[in-house]
This record gives C-alpha cells, structure tokens and sequence, in this order.
C-alpha cells in the first residue's frame, strides 16, 4: 500500500494547479459563461501537451497513465476549467488503442476537438457533454464503435451548469474504429475512465468549494463572532472535507484498480462517480447557504461551484440509475425476476 | 377534523385562476423571466382595482376583505403562473406596519396608492457588514430641523430602481448598538442623494444594493418614534414569519410528475422507471408534509393563535433538497434553461435549481428558525448568536 | 378546514392519555420485556370500552370513528405501552364488518385475543406482530379473508423491540370472513388502518422521545453550558420535532380520508406509515446520542424508545417497499417494463 | 500509488485466523454474548504467549514488533468472529502511557504482566457530571505520608469487576478546576473501598459504575508527576483516537450481503430485489469509503505522520446510519436476538442495531470530531464547547 504520489506525479499535479489557478480565474470563467468554453485556456492546455500524457510514446504520447490525468482533473475541477476535459480524455485513449493516428494526432494537437458520447441510446437522442465545441465524438452505434463529424448546425443548449452541451443531428460517419465485442468492451472501458476522471473533476471541484465556504466562515462576522464558530455552519464543513477526502481515495483507487486491471475496476469507478457527486453537490451547496444572501450573488464565486456540482455529474448519469448499475458490477446480474416483490 | 380544502379558498383560487388567465401574459412572464425585477406596473394596477393588493384590509381601505390565506392563494396563483409577485408581497410588509404605526398624515399619503397598486415600497434593512443580523446598523439618520439626513448603504434592495419608497432602518442614536436607537423612514426613491447598483443573482433576480448620500428625508417620513424602530421591525419582521409559503415542493413536485406522466416521442412515460417511481413517492411525502404545515399555519392564525416558524422550516427546506434532486432524476435536460426552446417543462426545473436555495436564507436563514423552535417549543437554552455587542 | 378535536375526542385523548401515563410507566414497560406484553395493562384498556370505541353502536361498540382509534394509538406510542395495538384494532373492525358476533363480542371484552395477519404471503412464512399473545388471527388465505386459532406451540422470538413476535405453524382455520374481492377489498382496508395506527403510534413516540432528549437537553451541563443550547444538539431537535408535527398531521388527514371515503386515502395511509415511521426514528436516534453514554445504559429510557422506533415500523412493512407501493397507489400501476432502463 | 493489500496485511490476518480457529471457541463466544464482559482471561493468555497483547511493542517486551495496523488487524479478525477484544484494546491506552511516563519500577512490575496477558486496566475517567467534558474530575486524591487516599465514583469502567487495576483521574489539586491540578494513578482494584456496581446496556455490554471510599494507594503506582495527569491523559487519548478503527461498516456490509446472496427454502434471493440491490449498492460506497479512510490512518502512521480524526467520523457515522437501515431492508427477522435459534445471520443485524450507537459515542463524539476537524483542517474558529470554568 501506496497512497502517495511519486515525485513525477506531484511535478504533474503542480504543473496543472499553476496553470489552472493562473488561466482559469473566476474572471475567465465568467467570461467563458454562458457557453462554458475558454478557446484561450484550451490552447494553453494543449500547449502542455496534455492530451498526449496517457497516449503510448511510439503514437507521440508521453506514455504516463490514467493517474496523471486524474490529477490534471482534479486541479481542472478545483478551477472549474471551462474546458472540455473527462469525455475528451478518455477519446484520445480510445484513439491510441485503435492506431486512429490521424485524429490522434489532430485531437493532441488541438487541431480538432474530439469526444465521447456517453450514452448508449441513438446518438440524436444523447446530449453531448461537449457537443457545441466538438469536432468530432466518438460514439457506440449498436455493435459498432464510430467516429462522427460535427453536423452542419449545431445549437448550444443554454444550462444552468454553464456546459457546452448540444445534440447532434445528423451526424455522419467518418471511421469505424471497431466491431462486436471489442466495440463494447473498449467503449465501456472508456465510459469507466470518464466517470474516474468526473469523479477527479468533483473532487476538485469539492475541495474548493469547501474551501471559499471556510475562507468566508473564518473572516465573516455575524452576530459579534466569526460565522465558523457556530456548530450549524462548521459541522457539515466538517462532514463534507472528511467525505471529499474519501471520494478522492476512492477516485484514486478506482484509477489504481483500472490501471492494473483488476476485477474490482469497474465496480470501483462507478462508485467514484456516485459518491464524487454527492460529495461535490453536498458542499457546494453549504457553502453556498452559509454565505447568506452572498451565495446567490454573480458576484460571488461560490454561485459558479454549486451549479457546475450538480452539472458534471448529470451530464454523464442519474446517480440513482448509476447505483443499479454498480449493483450489476459488485453483485452479478439480477438472476431472477423480483420486481413484481417491489410493489 | 375536517381535512377538505374550504370552499372559499376553491372560489378564490377559481377567481384568481381567471384573474391570471386575463392579466398575466405571455409576454409579462417571458419580461419578468429576463428581467428579474419581481415586478410588473399593468398587473399591480390590475391586481389593485381588486382590491387584492392590500387583500387582507377591509374594502373601504381598498383591500377586499380575505383572510390571509384567500390573500396567500391568490399570489400563489398568479406565482404558479410566472407572474411577477415580489414587489406586492415585499411592499405589504412595510404596508402592514404603517397602517399599524404610522401617523395619520403618512398613512393618508401611502395605504390608498399601496392598496391601489400605485405605489411600490422596497426594504433596506441589510447591510454588508450585517448579515442576517439586521440590528447591525450602520445607516445613519441625523436630525437636522425638520428633516433628517442619511447617509449608509442597504444590500439586497430588491425592485430598488423601480420602487417609490424605500422602508429604510437607520441608526439615530450615534452612542447605540444592536437593536436600540434605531429609527424607520420611508424614504421617498426620487429623493437627491441615493445611487442604484444592480446584482445580479444566480436565479434570474435581479437585485441592487442601495447608496445613500445626504439624502434628505422630512420628518413626515418617519414610521413610528425616533429610536423605537425596533417595534417598527417587529411588526414587518411578524408578518413575514405568519405568511404561510404556499409550498414551492408542491408547485415542484406537480411538475414533476406532469413531466415523468408524458409520454416522450417514443411513447415512453419515465413514471414506469422503477427509480423515477420510488423517487417520486417520496416527493410526493414531502410535497403532502410542506403542505399540511402550511395548512396548519393558515389555520392556527384563522382561530386566532400565532403559528410559530414551523412550516417556515420544512417547506423550504424540503424544496431545495428536491429542487437538486430533480435534475438528477430528469437528466441533463432538466438543466437546460427557460430561454431554450429544447427546456424540459419550459426550463421550470432550471429555474427551481437556480433559486430554490435563496428559499432557506430569505426572511430568517433555516438555522436562526431552528434555533427559535428549539428555544420555543422545547424549552431549550438560546443556540442563537447573541446580537451584536460590538 | 379543521383541524381540532372536538370535546369528545379531546376527552377520549385525555382519557387514554391518563391511563398510559399512569399504567405504562417505564417500571411497567421494563417489567414487561423481553416479551413486550403487560397482560395488566391490557385487562386495564380492555376495561375502557377502548376494544369497542370504533365499533357501531348495534354490534355492541361505541360507535366512534378512526381518528378515536388514533388518538388511543397514539398515547399508547407515547408510553411504549406494552399492549397489541394497531393489528388488534383493526381486526374489531373486520370482525364488526362481518358481524362476527361471536368472536367480536370475545375480542371486545377480552376473553379472546384476535389480532391480523398484515403480510400477503402465507401464513407460515409470516412474523405475526402480536404472535406470541393473541389467541386467533384474521389472514388473508388466497382468496378468502378467515380467521384462525393459535396452534398448540407458538414460541416468542425474542427481539431487539420487545415485540410479542411469533410465527404460527400448522394454525387452524375457524371461520370465514368473505371470499374474493370482497375478502381483498376489506383486508386492504384493514391493512390501511393498520399503517394509520402504526403511523399514530410511531408519532406517540416520537413526540415523547423528543421531550426526553429536550428534557435531558435542558438540564445537562457540559463543559460549563446547558448541551442543549449547543446547535448540534438543539437543531436536529428542531427538525425533529417539526417533522413530528407534520406526520401527525398527515397521519390524522390520512384517518379523515378513510372515514369519508376520500380517493387518496390508500395514498395518505401509505405516506403516514413511512413519513412517521423515518420521524420516529431520527427522533429516538437523536435523543439518545445526545444522552452520551447514558442513552445507551438500559437504566435510561430512551434506548427503550430507540428499539422500539424501528420496530414498530419494521414489522410491518420495509419503507422502501410501502415507498413503491405508495408510487402504484398514487401514481396508478406501471404500463411499461423499464426495469430493464435501470441497468 | 498502490492500493493492493500489503502482503504483511494478508499474511499476518491468516496468522489470526488460524489462531481464532483454535483460541475462539463457539463457547466463548456464547459466553461473551452472554455477559458482555468484553474480556476473556483464556484468549487473553493465549494472545499474551503469542506477543498479540502488545503486538507493537518490541519482542523483548513482550511484543510481536508490529505495525499499528497489523495489530489492528488481529483485533478485527478476532473482533469478526465473535471473540472478546474491549479489555485487550482498553488495557492498552493506559499500558502505553504508562509505557511513556511512569516510573521504572512502576513499568518493571506492571508491563510484563500486561503483555504477557495476564493484567487487565480498565479506565476511570468520566464522572457523573462529566459526560464528554474527561476533565471536569471531581475524584479527589489526597497525599497522606508516602501514599494517597482516594474519593470519588467514576461511570462507564467497563470490565471494572474482572480488571486488575484501573487507571484512574483524580485531583490532587483542591483549588483547581479544569484540565489542570490532576493526577492519574494506576489503582489496584482489590484495595478495599472500592465498590464495583453493574451497569447494563442496550447493546449487550457490560459496565459498572465504581466507588471509591477512601481508598489508599500507595503513591508507587501514580504515573506521571503530581499534578500533570493531563499529560498522562493526552498520551492515552491520543493513542485512542489514533486507532484506525478497522470498519464495522465493512463487517455489517459483508454479513448484509450474504444474507442477500443466499437463496432461501423457496431459492429465492434478495438480492435479485431491485429494492435491495440499490441500498446494498450504496451500503458498497460507503463501506468502501470507510475502509479507504481507515487505510490511509494506516499509511499516515506507517510514514511518520498525523492521520487526524477523519476515519473516526465517516467510520462510525456510516455504521450507525447503516445498522439501522438494514434492519428495514432485511425486515422483522432482523430484530431476532442471537440467542434465538431463529435469528437471521447468527442474530448479527440485532446485536449491530444495539450495539452501533455507542460508536459515536465512545472515544469522542462525533460532535467533538467535527469541531475538530473544521479547526484544524479548515482553520475554522472554535466551535466546541470550552472546557469547564467553574
């Protein structure tokens, strides 16, 4: 047991919190509103060579792995990046692993914007995380696994969370990257390091929200004493940094889990997912209460944090329905039939 | 026992239901969606020739004579419609506490227009330094011959730039702290002196905070005593405690459940999902809780008693849990905002999630209410902060 | 719209308010545990009519209402008395329905001891709430609503609620009450006031567990202070007591839709069951941590209140399932399979 | 970043296992149900000749050498199969302080004995009065010549009537108040005066009020100089709160999930319930939570650091909230006791759902955690109560 990061690592995740906490102001993130895009911020992310870090060095990568994106994740999450991150990730690995060099190539060098879709309904059915600033998505198309070219038009879908997300219709194909089984298993996979690297994005985002709550609870006066010496407004602080300590165990440990291949991998993200969720959303919106009618303010940045909470983690599931899924992975599939036991 | 909903609050919600149906258009609630001012002259004026401005006041003052539950539904409806609310129950507050405390002249001057639907009256009790503590008062008031001379600054002044009068709390006790020494003033908006800042909110309220330089006010203006303000908020502070929510987890959970019955394209109703069923349940428990407390308030004050923050608490409370809870279940769509054609329920869920957690700060934060019911009902030693000393 | 008792029902509360006060007072209750069954308290309700109350006049009852009922349950549940309540009141009910002469002139005057059967499976596979004590019990059989005697050997199963649980093995059919939807018809109901007076119980409890935490609360120092004036202590208190408040009453609008016949009554009993049962359990949960180590000494009475929280509950229904059940209830059935969705 | 299992971790568990399988038999466990007394002087010898009982200490003090979560491990493996663990894991707080601040002699003739298995401390803080507030001790010691002479009662000393000495909190110093003017002693509990009462729980555990009547102690066994019992106290407490409380949230998880993946008479599993699978799902999370917390107090330690009080709140807390709703999810059966031979799972959901709340209790609660972790992990004021003025 390891739970530190190498020298290398920690030279990472410094790297990303510099640039995040320079280039992703609260400034610029409500430049970027309400889109949620910083075309400048995407240029000085591709300039690190980000995108490459977990691509094989023989395809132009730096051949490091899932861990060091799920540290530039956490320090994008703790910055509310208005970048596309989790789903554009995962693509450029599923590019690696099939050899799409081309795309691999534009997606590194920032020439084009691929990402995911995650959902496995008909695409003109999904909302796109990413949709109004992609280029191209990578989407499974019944047992087929498929790159598509951005439509003609494609309308942003104004939200609360600030995402830049759309629906794609009519969509053409480009290229197959593959067929049957191994079209599934490779876009599970990929669906399993979107929801590591959300969780690492919640995680983040977390720690910062409960951190500008802190901030404002040690120096804000209510009543003659610091707000933060009431129990009411210190003990869910309490609650919510013990639970983001945990959700980001748990995220590393699913990145660990994924990473060596073990059988817990799946399980392990889908946990991640849920419980980053909850956390982020619990924090967000108590530090956001405890800052009075401040919370609801523009002006305020804790307003920014508590909609892209309950954003990042909608946009790839329902919780709820992510649970059964997590039941499927831990406990096997429903054997029999005991939903009539429900009513 | 009689759990029926009385007839006079079927009749006055079919009055009101007709009353929207001509007066709040389509174009109103798209206005009040872009603007956030919580106000809208055509239907003050509309709701005023009523008599449902002032509602509860006997019809020779220009109200209609409702109790103030008949009143609550009557702005319930035309809230659940999208109409704008906020400048009428705002400006009723001070209202209420001029009819009980003002001179005669004053009272002559303002509660015809209020009742009429004329004039329109903003709060400045909050400052920046204060908090939910409104008895940290810096707002400084100065005698000066007949009139008086302010000078501070007021956070939160919703529908300041379009409101008449200001019910402004100010210090006239130079050596006093905390609640004494205190004095009200309405404060005519026009007057030289005062500056507007917009703030913008997360849920499409617009809000300002509010400069006062020199402002000269004449003592005509004053609400009660010099340095006896603190009565003064004690009875707008009461009224907005008494006012029964009309529970926003129902409005909530009503369009929830419209939206998990429709069928989507592919004749697909969500309410079959096992987890938008179960989710759905337990709304409803909620929605059917945040309600009856209301109801109890409604009839606590009909026989006379004083109802206590109870529902106060739950009925927020609860909206804002589901107001999150909502977008999870419902999906990304939810998220989409009312200005969006694609918005799901016409972008009502996005509008909840954005201001549903105002809910539990605005008119007593959930942990003062809680604090208070401890103390109240269970005898418990004050948890409250103690108001400022310093 | 109202919401009093009239002098009547405030004299019957006060009448049953006494005699639990008197009669189930914490020696009586310890007295009677583990098996949780004070014969002399019930020979004392037994002596006030209470069997009859809600039984017409001409079948030898009082002719009084459920919410009579309810008000019995629930300052039975405020004392914990040691007494079938719930299960027992609505057989008196079936029993009149049916003019079961016989066995309901035995239940009233407590020669007998009938209780119900609330579960659908059959009767061997059942927990019987008061199993262990009654004499006969009324149960759904298939199609028929009979009524049976207790067999030779019935064994308590001990339990951490001090419930007269037991089940019944090889019982004997005595009579039949009605057959097809008829017999389903009037167990539904039956069954639904049983959530009613569950629901009444659980609020009697609550309520009192609340001001034994208060109480304790008021008078206990630590480090220097009254612990209740410490928002940790005092504000769950305060959620508590308001969400008492608020079962109490949905479960007495839920009494007044089933006597007028209401459409969402079957809805409300459901609601009332699971609203009050979660109340009473985060009441007695938190009043006995705030005890510290004393709420956990068997010589301090709210552990007693705590155990019998969840069991009151429990054995009746699990709240997740009543959850799905409310959802058929007032949402009508499902029309479509989308279990499969939920994976 | 390696989250395997250290091998040392699994090697040393099949070491306790195998030792459970011979040490922990079915009678003891019966037994220990039975009384609650949480001790066992056979198993405790065994662990002693197995250097178990002070397994961190080196081995030539009677110990295995091993880390803290090693030894932690053999507690939980024991604790899982039913075997007495409270006077082995109370016996040590006090043997390390005393391993840390008591005389030579004192630690010649009381820490052989203790690793050997053979001398049982248990703990005199808490008074009446006291509650969580250790430091508001009223016992009072008074030197008489070259001893000192106790009175004074204690509450929760559990295993008082099978201990061989308690380690005792009392104040030297009349005119003090608070954490200063105490003194600890290390008192033999066959000195006359002193008077052991029963005192039974919810959770099937025994403790015992005790009384202490000018009880005269020779001042050879005081640990620590007079008045400096707080430095005494904070060794042990420290010790306490740095166990990394191996996860009873785990241990009900895993029992909830056998019980749902064994089919019943009719085949039937709970687990194909769509209503079961999504609390177990989320009862996974929260175990796995709770363990990943518990690992890295683990891997702090194991590099030299302070874990804080983190795992002592998500731990317990989650275990509460748990053993309370298996009981809805498995149903009646659940509250079955274990000594009834129809008890589901051995009767463990029964003896969870009594025993879990203490765990919030003992060792801090968690009010006391959350005050501390928003102070020193968020800088936040002070929010716990002040230790004792008067």
């Amino acid at each position: 047991m390891n739970l530190d990061l190498s020298a290398e690592q920690m030279a990472v995740r410094e790297l990303f919190a510099d640039l995040f906490a320079n280039e992703s102001t609260p400034e610029r993130i409500r430049a970027a509103e309400p889109l949620g895009y910083d075309p400048a911020l995407w240029a000085q992310l591709i300039g690190t060579g980000a995108l490459g870090i977990a691509v094989p060095e023989g395809l132009g990568g730096a051949g490091a792995g899932l861990l060091e994106l799920v540290l530039l994740a956490e320090e994008a999450g703790r910055r509310l990046a208005s970048i596309p991150i989790a789903e554009v990730l995962a693509s450029v690995r599923l590019l690696a692993e099939f050899e799409a060099r081309d795309l691999l190539e534009e997606s590194m060098s920032g020439a084009k914007l691929v990402s995911l879709a995650t959902g496995t309904a008909s695409l003109a059915d999904q909302i796109l995380a990413d949709g109004a600033v992609a280029d191209y998505v990578i989407a499974l198309d019944g047992e087929r696994l498929v790159v598509l070219a951005r439509p003609a038009v494609v309308r942003h879908l104004t939200n609360a969370g600030s995402l830049p997300m759309a629906r794609w219709h009519d969509a053409t194909e480009v290229t197959e990257l593959a067929v049957g089984s191994r079209a599934r298993q490779s876009f599970d996979v990929a669906c399993d390091e979107v929801r590591i690297l959300r969780s690492a994005l919640l995680v983040g985002l977390s720690f910062e929200a409960i951190e500008i709550g802190a901030a404002y609870a040690r120096v804000r006066r209510a009543f003659g004493l610091p707000i933060g010496g009431y129990q009411a407004v210190a003990h869910p602080l309490a609650d919510a940094i013990v639970a983001t300590d945990g959700a980001q165990l748990l995220t590393w440990k699913a990145c660990w889990a994924a990473a060596s291949r073990h059988a817990t991998a799946p399980s392990l993200a889908s946990m991640a997912f849920i419980f980053a969720g909850q956390t982020a959303c619990f924090a967000a919106q108590h530090s956001l209460h405890i800052h009075g009618g401040y919370g609801f303010m523009a002006e305020y940045d804790i307003q920014l944090y508590f909609r892209r909470s309950k954003a990042w983690q909608t946009i790839f599931a329902d919780p709820q329905l992510e649970l059964h899924g997590l039941a499927d992975r831990r406990f096997g599939p429903v054997l029999a039939d005991m939903a009539g036991d429900v009513s | 026992m009689d759990f029926a909903e009385p007839e006079n609050w079927s009749a006055i919600r079919a009055e009101a239901e007709a009353f929207v149906a001509e007066h709040v258009t389509d174009d109103m609630i798209r206005e009040e969606l872009a603007t956030g001012d919580g106000v809208s002259r055509p239907l003050l004026r509309a709701l005023g020739q009523r008599g449902w401005i002032a509602a509860t006041w006997p019809v020779a003052e220009g109200g209609a004579g409702l109790d103030g539950f008949e009143a609550s539904i009557i702005a319930a409806t035309i809230r659940l419609a999208g109409g704008p609310t906020i400048g009428q129950g705002t400006t009723m507050l001070p209202a209420n506490a001029i009819r009980a405390l003002a001179s005669e002249p004053l009272k002559q001057r303002i509660l015809p227009s209020v009742a009429a639907g004329e004039t329109l009256i903003c709060l400045g009790y909050t400052e920046p330094e204060g908090g939910s503590d409104v008895f940290a008062c810096r707002t400084k008031a100065v005698a000066d011959g007949d009139s008086w001379v302010i000078n501070g600054q007021k956070m939160f002044t919703t529908f300041a730039h379009l409101a008449d009068f200001c019910f402004l709390l100010t210090r006239t006790d130079p050596e006093s702290h905390g609640p004494r020494g205190l004095t009200m003033f309405l404060v005519p908006m026009d007057t030289p002196g005062i500056e507007r800042q917009a703030v913008r909110t997360m849920g499409y309220e617009r809000t300002n905070i509010v400069f006062y330089k020199d402002v000269r006010v004449s003592d005509f203006y004053r609400v009660g005593d010099v340095n006896d303000g603190l009565r003064v908020m004690r009875v707008a502070l009461e009224a907005e405690q008494n006012i029964a929510p009309a529970s926003k987890t129902t409005q909530l959970f009503n369009t929830a459940l419209a939206w998990a019955q429709t069928p989507d394209r592919s004749g697909r109703r969500m309410i079959d999902s096992p987890a938008v069923r179960e989710r759905l349940a337990r709304f409803a428990i909620d929605a059917e809780v945040a309600e009856l407390l209301g109801h109890r308030v409604a009839f606590i004050e009909q026989i006379g008693g004083k109802p206590g923050p109870h529902a106060a608490l739950f009925g927020p409370e609860s909206y804002v849990a589901w107001a999150a809870a909502v977008i999870d279940m419902v999906g990304p769509a939810a998220m989409i905002a009312w200005s969006d054609d694609e918005a799901v329920s016409g972008g009502s869920f996005e509008y909840h999630f954005r201001s549903a957690v105002a809910s539990t700060i605005y008119g007593g934060s959930s942990e003062v209410l809680r604090s208070l019911i401890a103390e109240q009902r269970l005898g418990l030693p004050r948890s409250r902060p103690r108001t400022t000393q310093a």
